[in-house]
């Protein structure tokens, strides 16, 4: 027995109420006084917020809301939007990232203008992320989707002096235009035949069939492209090595973490309940197969995110391309699913979300390294960074765990949480899927030991200068780092709450 | 819980060392290293196991807690030694002590960070030698190439980046590899097994357990695991023609992080190749008896006529490491007794003898500043010590009689000749035998050119007797490889006892 | 009535229209309306299926599209408007500080 | 009860001992530890002797005193003393020799005030001490062992001077020279626990006997590469030979003895009476009973020997230095013994062995003594008249040489007589190769004969040729003491075998030396070889006949060559003569460029291998490693290029990816069927 059933149903979206309110504080703090910025209090109530909406989520996940335990899920107005395991387990990864993020940017943004803004948009940009997990019906989707994109590009183009802001921005913006028009018309095509835009009604009338199949894998097909956009996969990752290397560096980490989770959060769902692979694989005489769609991305997106982070000279753009790698990993967890699956499914899903869970640390941890070197003004290319390490050794400790973790090398939380993507991915029978990103990763390790080697190894061509020691990025990295690394040891109850959660959608 | 005291004190004794200042570290390291030092000769008096603990052996100091469920197979909490991981578990804390004492000198900067890593590598090399569960021990495994990673490239020589960065993908994709093989066979194995512990599994597949995956039947799947993984470890060996990596790295790596390289790490291929191909795929190893011990003649021969051209001791020394790996190879697929017995033999004793002499070549770089041959003569009318020591060390060697060398050595040529894997196994053999030959004439022409002859020296260094503490370790070495040579018993027997259940193993599938 | 596969071809072609416009204008503000026409597409399926399948969840969903459609302009205006004062043009071809 | 023999492991230990005393104390004691050494080797002479005539009262002594490696499941391997008349014989040797070579260290090195005493006497000692290891050796691996050590000390005592550029390269050589023989050595000792699952001389499982019965089919054996036991025990037998070929000096692995007189003097004494090359045949002697059941060996054995013999002697006709001749003396020498064993002779090669032992030690410490004089010139050419300077040494010289020659009634007539005796009659008895390797033999007495007194002549007749030889340095009671002490026992110890007396006269009983050879092990005695020769005897009239025309005719030969030299060197002003020689002079000058072409293998064939193949190595196999990360980088910068910065080719190239996508998965995937 659980103390929710004392509360009324709609208290299971809690997570994202305080944080619309948490947003729309933030917005009357900088009203009643817009001049004086006063940073401390703006970042400390974004930052509170996030914590108190994932504090909740964390907390209904213990107690089990929305699952199995206490009734299964919560769907909540006509099923635009469902509260079960899976959105809260995405909502913790959301408000943690935001978390760092915001602690993070009290540093990043001492200096900046319009810090109000700056902490609110990151906040409903958090909100709408947390209803992209929430959501239940292709309106929603788009809706929250679009309400978690729009405060993005606003983000990516927040250093208005700044060309490089500007043009991410831009770039940012308007692919997203366009795959936002993509996505709406791929959904106005599922309409077309399905004649209805909640998920699961949208299963129930393709198992009755149609005849419009084409019509139908069309729109699928877009849908992907929307989500591939959020997600920064191929074909649709052109924005992602721009906006993330021309953004300010804890909205890089903040896009790169949070935003591509919350693709995958949407994705996951769209995919398990409206387009059941063994009914869409057996629709009037066609067969939609969507996970050969996703393993094709999946191969294609790691291989050219690893391929092209080899060759970069710059540090931020380097994560940035290994972001893409990353994000094509995870697709491994869309890509494995097969018809007659069954628990294997819910495995591989599941290990897609755990992989997330500890990405969202460790990427979280090394763009924001990235914000702190930038705030001492030392530049973003490999050069740059020859002898960090001797300067502040625990930040460029904390760093190397970041890049040996995502690198998938124990003993970090990362190689944990991709050896169980890989080895769920075998179990169900992918196992050349496997071996495709056991290869990738094998690259990866090439340049992000070129970080490494460059603070601990190189010698400064300048001598270097480090001037403060800004405490919030300090307390966010080494968060990270911590979190990082106790993953290994700790890995268990992510992958269990993952697995079981993922095994609700089937 | 003595193992997990060994190593949590190891991995204390390291972060203690990270955070003293720079001039006391070298002597606290040193102080702090005999614990370990301690623990594991304990260990070593009071063992009492018997068999070889994958086989259903009884394992000494064994512990055994569940830790993670990921998907279908669980990860433990196994550790535990019997008789082929013991003696490597003395020699690592032996060596590591007496490295420590010999970068006294070299070492002069950063030095609180340079002896931590040591003793971090330490306690990792302390967990691949004890870990029985397939995932600690590849933790404990790559966990080991972090620490190298940075002794080489902060420390190293002018191209330390480059052999640092080799090292560490190389060694790196090697392990990958190896991964992949044995994860596949474990998943052959299907639901015959539960976890990840390497006695269940090596257990399993004597079973007959392994069934067919990624659309390979059982017999196919062996093979290519085993390939994998006899890449994946051969690249540590290292087996030649994998070996590239290996030179530059010694070359660059400061003398201390040599002694460790060549001591140690090193037989982590071997002691795994033994654990794994040679333990559990018996079969399929003596079906590739003849490739393999091709290799093994091939790096035993092509390593020492390398050596044999080189210029620079390190590299001599380096060069005649993968000469006497191979001798290990040969002797692990010989499958009696006396061969793989002395092959785990023969990784002590390396372990001692290669340290011993890259020792004796760095207390000589530390007053000349240089490695090479031609910059050198008559050294020992300067430092007689080190000279006297280093002649002593080249002959243990070239396998003289009475040191550790020759055991090794003598019991991989029985054990390898008697072999039954093949017919032929005498020719190759005699091949490998040759191998004694080359060793002597590299080591005596560079003895010959460096230490004798009249006095001269290209450099403005002026050359004199190494500190004590120089040459002490060099000593204990010598003094070490003297004992195991007279009485080989010390650790032969308990090898033996662990290694004969292996020769026992039948066909499986 | 006209049958639901003249719809399909039309907002296909309105589709087909804003890509061909996006691909080969470089005015940023023609890009923008480019983006407008495709969305409008989706509405046109949206509106008509709607009628088709006999309920308003096509059309509700309309309106929140056009709204949203909005929204994304006065974002893209913003930019626009920031790009402008940054690079002196709203050739979106322009900014190409980063790239490879 | 505890007999004499019990203390037989002392006379190894007590070497051993001042070994450890020289090495750690030497340069704190008086004589830099000589003292030690000679106090070592006396006690282990005195034991020697007890045990000696212990074993003459027929004990013997057979027992393992020490497990080196406890097999599970497989055989031990043992170290164990082996007592037996040849062992007890050849202690004798060795440890009076060690005395006698340590006493006369004392003037060569001491007074002459050499540096690194200690060392020099730490090597002696150790020297020793593995050699005395090796002789009691009761099974073929420790006997291996100490004859690697062996191998080491006389690494460390050629390259005494290593502040020189000569000594250690010679060192260096010896080892390497006799490492290539000891290759094989070490494969056969490897077969023969593989073949017999044990390696020991005596006892129930001693491999002779093992191999004997396998013959017989009385006893299995593993055979390997699916050879037949005849021809695989000859293939054993012949890898064990390579380590005798290399540490006797027998063709071609002669090479580094010559070379090794770089060494002191008394090293050079020590390695060539008492150790280090006498291991060699020792060996032999040792395991005969194998070797006697494989003909071919036995065959290749007796050729090596013989054309040795002759090859060696030919280029000690034409040296300059007294090192050199004695050098390349010692070569054929034994020379001889490998064609006496080779023939069956065991009895004789032994006896040889021994007799050799005294007079060469002799040679060597006379030349010591007259190099001293000299002041450490060797060339015979500066020296000249020293008889009257140096009596002594002259005297005892002149009696190592008679030996040497082997003129009746020294030492060596009688054991050569007796080798060359052994080989007749079993070549007469149908063996012409044996008949060969007697030509070979015999014609070498010549030589033999000639280059001992050119030496004799040069050295101590006519008028001196230097200032040095006209007022030479004086030596003491530490070198004439040996010099005396040797001297009487070359002349004498062939008496202690008197075959051709017993056979011409008929006297019965005075062949001691095979009386004793036939005590103890039954397997392990002279009868019992002499049973298994594959040899049968013939006779020119008689066996009474062919003693005395064997004995003729080799002694005809030494006087002939001892003639000659007294015809061109025994005069006041001798000059070369080696022109007369023609072409064939520089032939000898270059000893047959025997050295020429195995440095050649070295240098010109090896080396040059190992730097192709580190080429080789640095370029294509460490290139394709480079090569392969660089290719992924080249294509890393390839596909980046796609990511051109203009958002309207990202905006084409997003439309043309989901065009990709619809027809592949329309056309491929099956979807919109």
């Amino acid at each position: 027995m659980t103390p929710l059933q004392t509360l009324p149903e709609w208290a299971a979206t809690a997570p994202a109420i305080v944080l619309a309110l948490t947003g729309l504080a933030l917005l009357l703090i900088d009203t009643i006084d817009p001049d004086s910025t006063n940073n401390g209090l703006l970042a400390g109530t974004a930052t509170l917020g996030a914590l108190a909406a994932g504090g909740i989520a964390g907390w209904f996940l213990i107690n089990g809301t929305g699952m199995e335990s206490t009734g299964g899920a919560i769907s909540l107005y006509g099923d635009a939007l469902v509260v079960d395991g899976m959105s809260l387990f995405f909502t913790l990864i959301f408000t943690s990232v935001a978390a760092m993020v915001t602690v993070a940017s009290y540093d990043y943004l001492a200096d900046e203008a319009h810090q109000g803004e700056f902490y609110s948009l990151v906040i409903f940009a958090t909100t709408g992320m947390t209803l992209m997990g929430m959501s239940n019906s292709l309106a929603t989707v788009f809706i929250s989707l679009e309400l978690a994109s729009l405060p993005s590009y606003a983000l990516v183009a927040f250093l208005k002096k700044d060309r490089g802001s500007i043009e991410a921005g831009l770039k940012y913006f308007l692919i997203g235009a366009l795959s936002s028009a993509v996505f709406a018309f791929g959904i106005s095509l599922v309409f077309a035949v399905t004649g209805s835009l909640v998920l699961p009604e949208v299963a129930a009338s393709l198992a009755e069939g149609t005849e419009l199949v084409g019509v139908l894998g069309l729109g699928v097909l877009m849908i992907a492209g929307g989500f591939a956009f959020k997600t920064a996969s191929v074909p649709f990752h052109f924005w992602a090595p721009e906006a993330y290397e021309g953004a300010p560096a804890p909205v890089s980490a903040f896009l790169s973490s949070a935003s591509k989770a919350a693709g995958f959060a949407v994705a996951f769902r769209v995919f398990t309940v409206a387009f059941p692979l063994e009914t869409v694989t057996a629709v009037g005489g066609g067969s939609v197969d969507w996970s050969l769609l996703f393993a094709v991305l999946a191969v294609v997106t790691m291989t050219l995110g690893n391929f092209a982070a080899a060759t970069q000279n710059n540090v931020k753009r380097m994560l940035a391309y290994s972001s893409i790698g990353h994000a094509g990993y995870a697709l491994i967890g869309l890509a494995a699913i097969t018809t007659d699956g069954g628990a294997a499914n819910g495995d591989v899903l599941g290990a897609s979300m755990a992989h997330l869970f500890v990405y969202g640390f460790m990427n979280t941890g090394a763009f924001l390294f990235i914000a702190m070197v930038e705030k001492w003004g030392l530049g973003r290319t490999f050069e740059d960074y020859n002898g960090i390490a001797s300067k502040a050794p625990i930040a460029a400790s904390a760093m190397t765990v970041f890049m040996f973790s995502l690198a998938g090398l124990p003993p970090f939380g990362g190689f944990f949480s991709k050896y169980a993507l890989f080895e769920s991915a075998i179990g169900s029978g992918f196992w050349w899927l496997a071996a495709v990103g056991a290869v990738n990763s094998a690259l990866s390790l090439f340049y992000y030991s070129r970080v490494v080697k460059a603070m601990w190894i190189e010698e400064p061509s300048k001598p270097l200068e480090i001037g403060s020691q800004p405490v919030g990025l300090y307390v966010a990295i080494i968060f990270a780092a911590v979190g990082t690394v106790l993953l290994l040891p700790g890995f268990q109850p992510v992958i269990e709450t993952a697995q079981t959660v993922a095994a609700a959608l089937f | 819980m003595i193992i997990e005291a060994l190593i949590a004190v190891t991995f204390l004794a390291a972060l203690v060392t990270f955070v003293l200042p720079n001039r006391y570290a070298g002597k606290a390291a040193f102080a702090l290293s005999l614990a370990p030092v301690v623990g594991s000769l304990y260990m070593w008096q009071q063992y009492d196991a018997s068999g070889n603990a994958l086989l259903g052996g009884n394992i000494a100091f064994e512990t055994d807690v569940a830790w993670l469920q990921l998907g279908q197979y669980d990860i433990h909490w196994m550790v535990g030694v019997d008789g082929i991981s013991m003696p490597l578990v003395v020699l690592t804390t032996i060596l590591t002590t007496l490295a420590i004492v010999s970068a006294w000198t070299p070492i002069s900067e950063r030095q609180s960070q340079f002896f931590g890593l040591m003793l971090l590598m330490e306690a990792n090399l302390l967990g691949v030698f004890t870990a029985l569960d397939f995932f600690v021990w590849f933790i404990f495994w790559e966990a080991v190439l972090l620490p190298m990673y940075f002794l080489i490239g902060v420390w190293g020589g002018p191209r330390r980046k480059y052999a640092a960065i080799k090292f560490f993908v190389y060694t790196n994709i090697a392990s990958l590899v190896m991964f992949i093989g044995f994860i596949s066979l474990v998943f052959g194995l299907g639901d015959s097994i539960s976890s990840f512990r390497l006695p269940e599994i090596a257990q399993a597949l004597q079973a007959g357990q392994l069934g067919s995956f990624a659309g390979l039947s059982a017999g196919a799947l062996a093979s290519v695991a085993f390939v994998a993984m006899f890449f994946g470890f051969a690249v540590k060996v290292p087996v030649a023609p994998l070996h590239t990596w290996l030179p530059d790295a010694h070359v660059e790596a400061p003398t201390p992080v040599s002694v460790m390289l060549a001591g140690v790490l090193l037989k982590m291929g071997t002691y795994a190749l033994l654990r794994f191909n040679f333990t559990m795929l018996p079969e399929t190893a003596r079906a590739f008896a003849l490739p393999i011990a091709l290799l093994a003649v091939a790096s035993v021969i092509y390593g020492a006529l390398l050596a044999l051209a080189q210029q620079d001791l390190k590299r001599i020394v380096a060069y005649s490491s993968v000469s006497s790996m191979g001798y290990v190879i040969l002797g692990l697929i010989a499958y009696t007794t006396y061969g793989v017995g002395g092959a785990t033999f023969q990784m002590v004793a390396h372990g001692l003898i290669s340290g011993l002499m890259f020792m004796a070549v760095g207390v000589i770089y530390n007053t000349t500043h240089t490695r090479m041959v031609s910059d050198m003569s008559g050294i020992a009318d300067r430092m007689p010590v080190t000279a006297g020591i280093f002649v002593a060390g080249a002959f243990g060697y070239m396998g003289l009689p009475l040191m550790a060398g020759f055991a090794a050595e003598f019991f991989i040529f029985k054990g390898a000749f008697e072999s039954t894997v093949m017919e032929a196994m005498p020719l190759f053999t005699g091949a490998a035998m040759f191998g004694i030959v080359i060793v002597a004439g590299y080591l005596l022409f560079a003895m010959q050119r460096t230490l004798f002859g009249p006095f001269r020296f290209d450099g403005d260094y002026d050359i004199t007797e190494a500190p004590f503490h120089d040459v002490a370790p060099l000593a204990v070495l010598l003094l070490l490889t003297i004992v195991l040579g007279v009485s080989p018993d010390i650790f032969f027997t308990m090898i033996q006892d662990a290694v004969n259940p292996i020769l026992e193993l039948g066909g499986a599938f | 009535m006209v049958p639901p596969q003249y719809y399909l071809l039309l907002s296909a072609a309105v589709f087909c229209i804003g890509i061909f416009g996006l691909l080969t204008r470089r005015n940023a503000l023609l890009f923008l309306m480019s983006v407008e026409l495709m969305l409008n597409a989706a509405n046109i399926n949206l509106v008509a299926f709607s009628l088709y399948w006999g309920n308003v969840t096509g059309q509700t969903f309309t309106l929140f599209t056009l709204a949203l459609a909005a929204a994304e302009v006065a974002v893209g205006i913003g930019i626009i408007l920031v790009l402008y004062r940054n690079f002196d043009d709203v050739d979106v071809t322009n900014a190409t500080t980063m790239r490879w | 009860m505890a007999g004499i023999l019990d203390f037989a492991p002392a006379i190894v230990l007590l070497p051993f001992l001042s070994f450890l005393i020289a090495l750690g104390a030497g340069r704190y004691m008086p004589k830099g530890g000589a003292l030690a050494g000679i106090g070592a080797t006396a006690g282990s002479f005195v034991l020697s002797i007890a045990t000696f005539f212990a074993v003459s009262g027929g004990q013997t002594y057979n027992q393992t005193i020490y497990t080196w490696a406890e097999g599970l499941d497989a055989i031990n391997l043992t170290f164990g003393l082996l007592i037996d008349p040849l062992s007890s014989m050849m202690l004798v040797i060795v440890t009076l020799v060690a005395l006698l070579v340590h006493i006369f260290s004392l003037g060569y090195m001491n007074d002459e005030g050499e540096t690194g005493l200690p060392r020099y006497y730490a090597g002696l000692g150790l020297f020793t001490a593995s050699m005395l290891g090796f002789v009691v050796a009761d099974n073929l691996l420790m006997a291996f062992m100490f004859f690697e050590l062996v191998g080491l000390c006389s690494y460390l005592l050629i390259g005494f001077h290593f502040r020189q550029d000569g000594p250690p390269s010679a060192a260096k050589k010896a080892f390497l020279v006799t490492r290539f023989g000891d290759y094989f050595f070490l494969i056969g000792v490897v077969a023969v626990f593989a073949t017999f699952g044990s390696a020991a001389f005596a006892g129930p499982d001693a491999f002779p006997v093992l191999a004997e019965e396998a013959l017989n089919g009385e006893h299995s054996v593993n055979t390997f590469l699916g050879m037949g036991e005849q021809a695989w025990f000859t293939v054993v037998g012949l890898l064990v030979l390579g380590g005798v070929v290399g540490k006797s000096a027998q063709f071609p692995l002669h090479t580094w003895l010559p070379d090794a007189m770089e060494g002191p003097t008394p090293v050079s004494a020590l390695i060539h009476a008492a150790t280090m090359v006498a291991a060699g045949v020792y060996l032999v002697a040792r395991m005969y009973g194998f070797y006697v059941l494989t003909p071919t060996t036995l065959a290749i054995i007796a050729l090596i020997g013989g054309f040795t013999a002759l090859f060696a002697a030919t280029m000690g006709v034409v040296k300059k230095e007294i090192k050199q001749v004695l050098a390349y003396s010692t070569i054929s020498q034994y020379g001889y013994m490998m064609l006496g064993l080779g023939a069956g002779g065991y009895v004789a090669a032994t006896f040889h062995l021994m007799t050799h032992a005294f007079f060469k030690a002799l040679l060597f410490l006379g030349a010591g003594s007259v190099i001293i004089a000299m002041h450490h010139n060797e060339n015979m050419w500066d020296m000249g008249g020293l008889k009257d300077k140096m009596p002594v040494t002259y005297y005892a010289f002149l009696s190592g040489s008679l030996a040497l020659a082997g003129i009746v009634p020294f030492a060596g007539f009688w054991s050569k007589d007796e080798v060359l005796y052994e080989t007749l009659i079993h070549g007469l008895g149908g063996s012409p190769i044996l008949l060969a390797a007697y030509a070979m033999g015999l014609l070498a007495v010549f030589f033999t004969g000639f280059y001992t007194f050119r030496m004799v002549f040069l050295t101590f007749h006519g008028e001196p040729r230097s200032g040095t030889a006209r007022d030479p340095h004086g030596v003491r009671w530490n070198v004439k003491g040996p010099l005396a002490v040797l001297g009487v026992l070359a002349a004498t110890t062939g008496l202690v075998n008197m075959v051709p007396v017993e056979k011409l006269f008929g006297i019965k009983g005075i062949d001691f030396l095979h009386q004793f050879l036939d005590g103890s092990f039954s397997s392990l005695n002279a009868h019992h070889y002499a049973e298994l020769i594959p040899y049968s005897s013939g006779y020119i009239g008689g066996e009474a006949g062919t003693v005395a025309i064997g004995a003729a005719v080799s002694l005809g030969f030494a006087l002939g060559g001892a003639a000659l030299a007294h015809v061109l060197y025994n005069v006041p002003e001798p000059v070369e003569h080696t022109d007369k020689l023609g072409s064939i002079k520089t032939v000898l000058y270059n000893n047959y460029y025997q050295d020429e072409y195995q440095v050649w293998i070295a240098t010109g064939v090896v080396q040059p291998i190992s730097r192709v193949l580190d080429k080789f190595d640095q370029g294509i196999v460490d290139g394709v490693v480079n090569g392969i990360s660089s290719v992924s980088l080249f294509a890393g910068g390839r596909v980046k290029r796609i990511q051109t910065g203009v958002v309207s080719n990202y905006a084409a190239l997003l439309t043309l990816g989901l065009t990709a996508l619809l027809l592949g998965l329309g056309l491929l995937g099956g979807w919109f069927a």
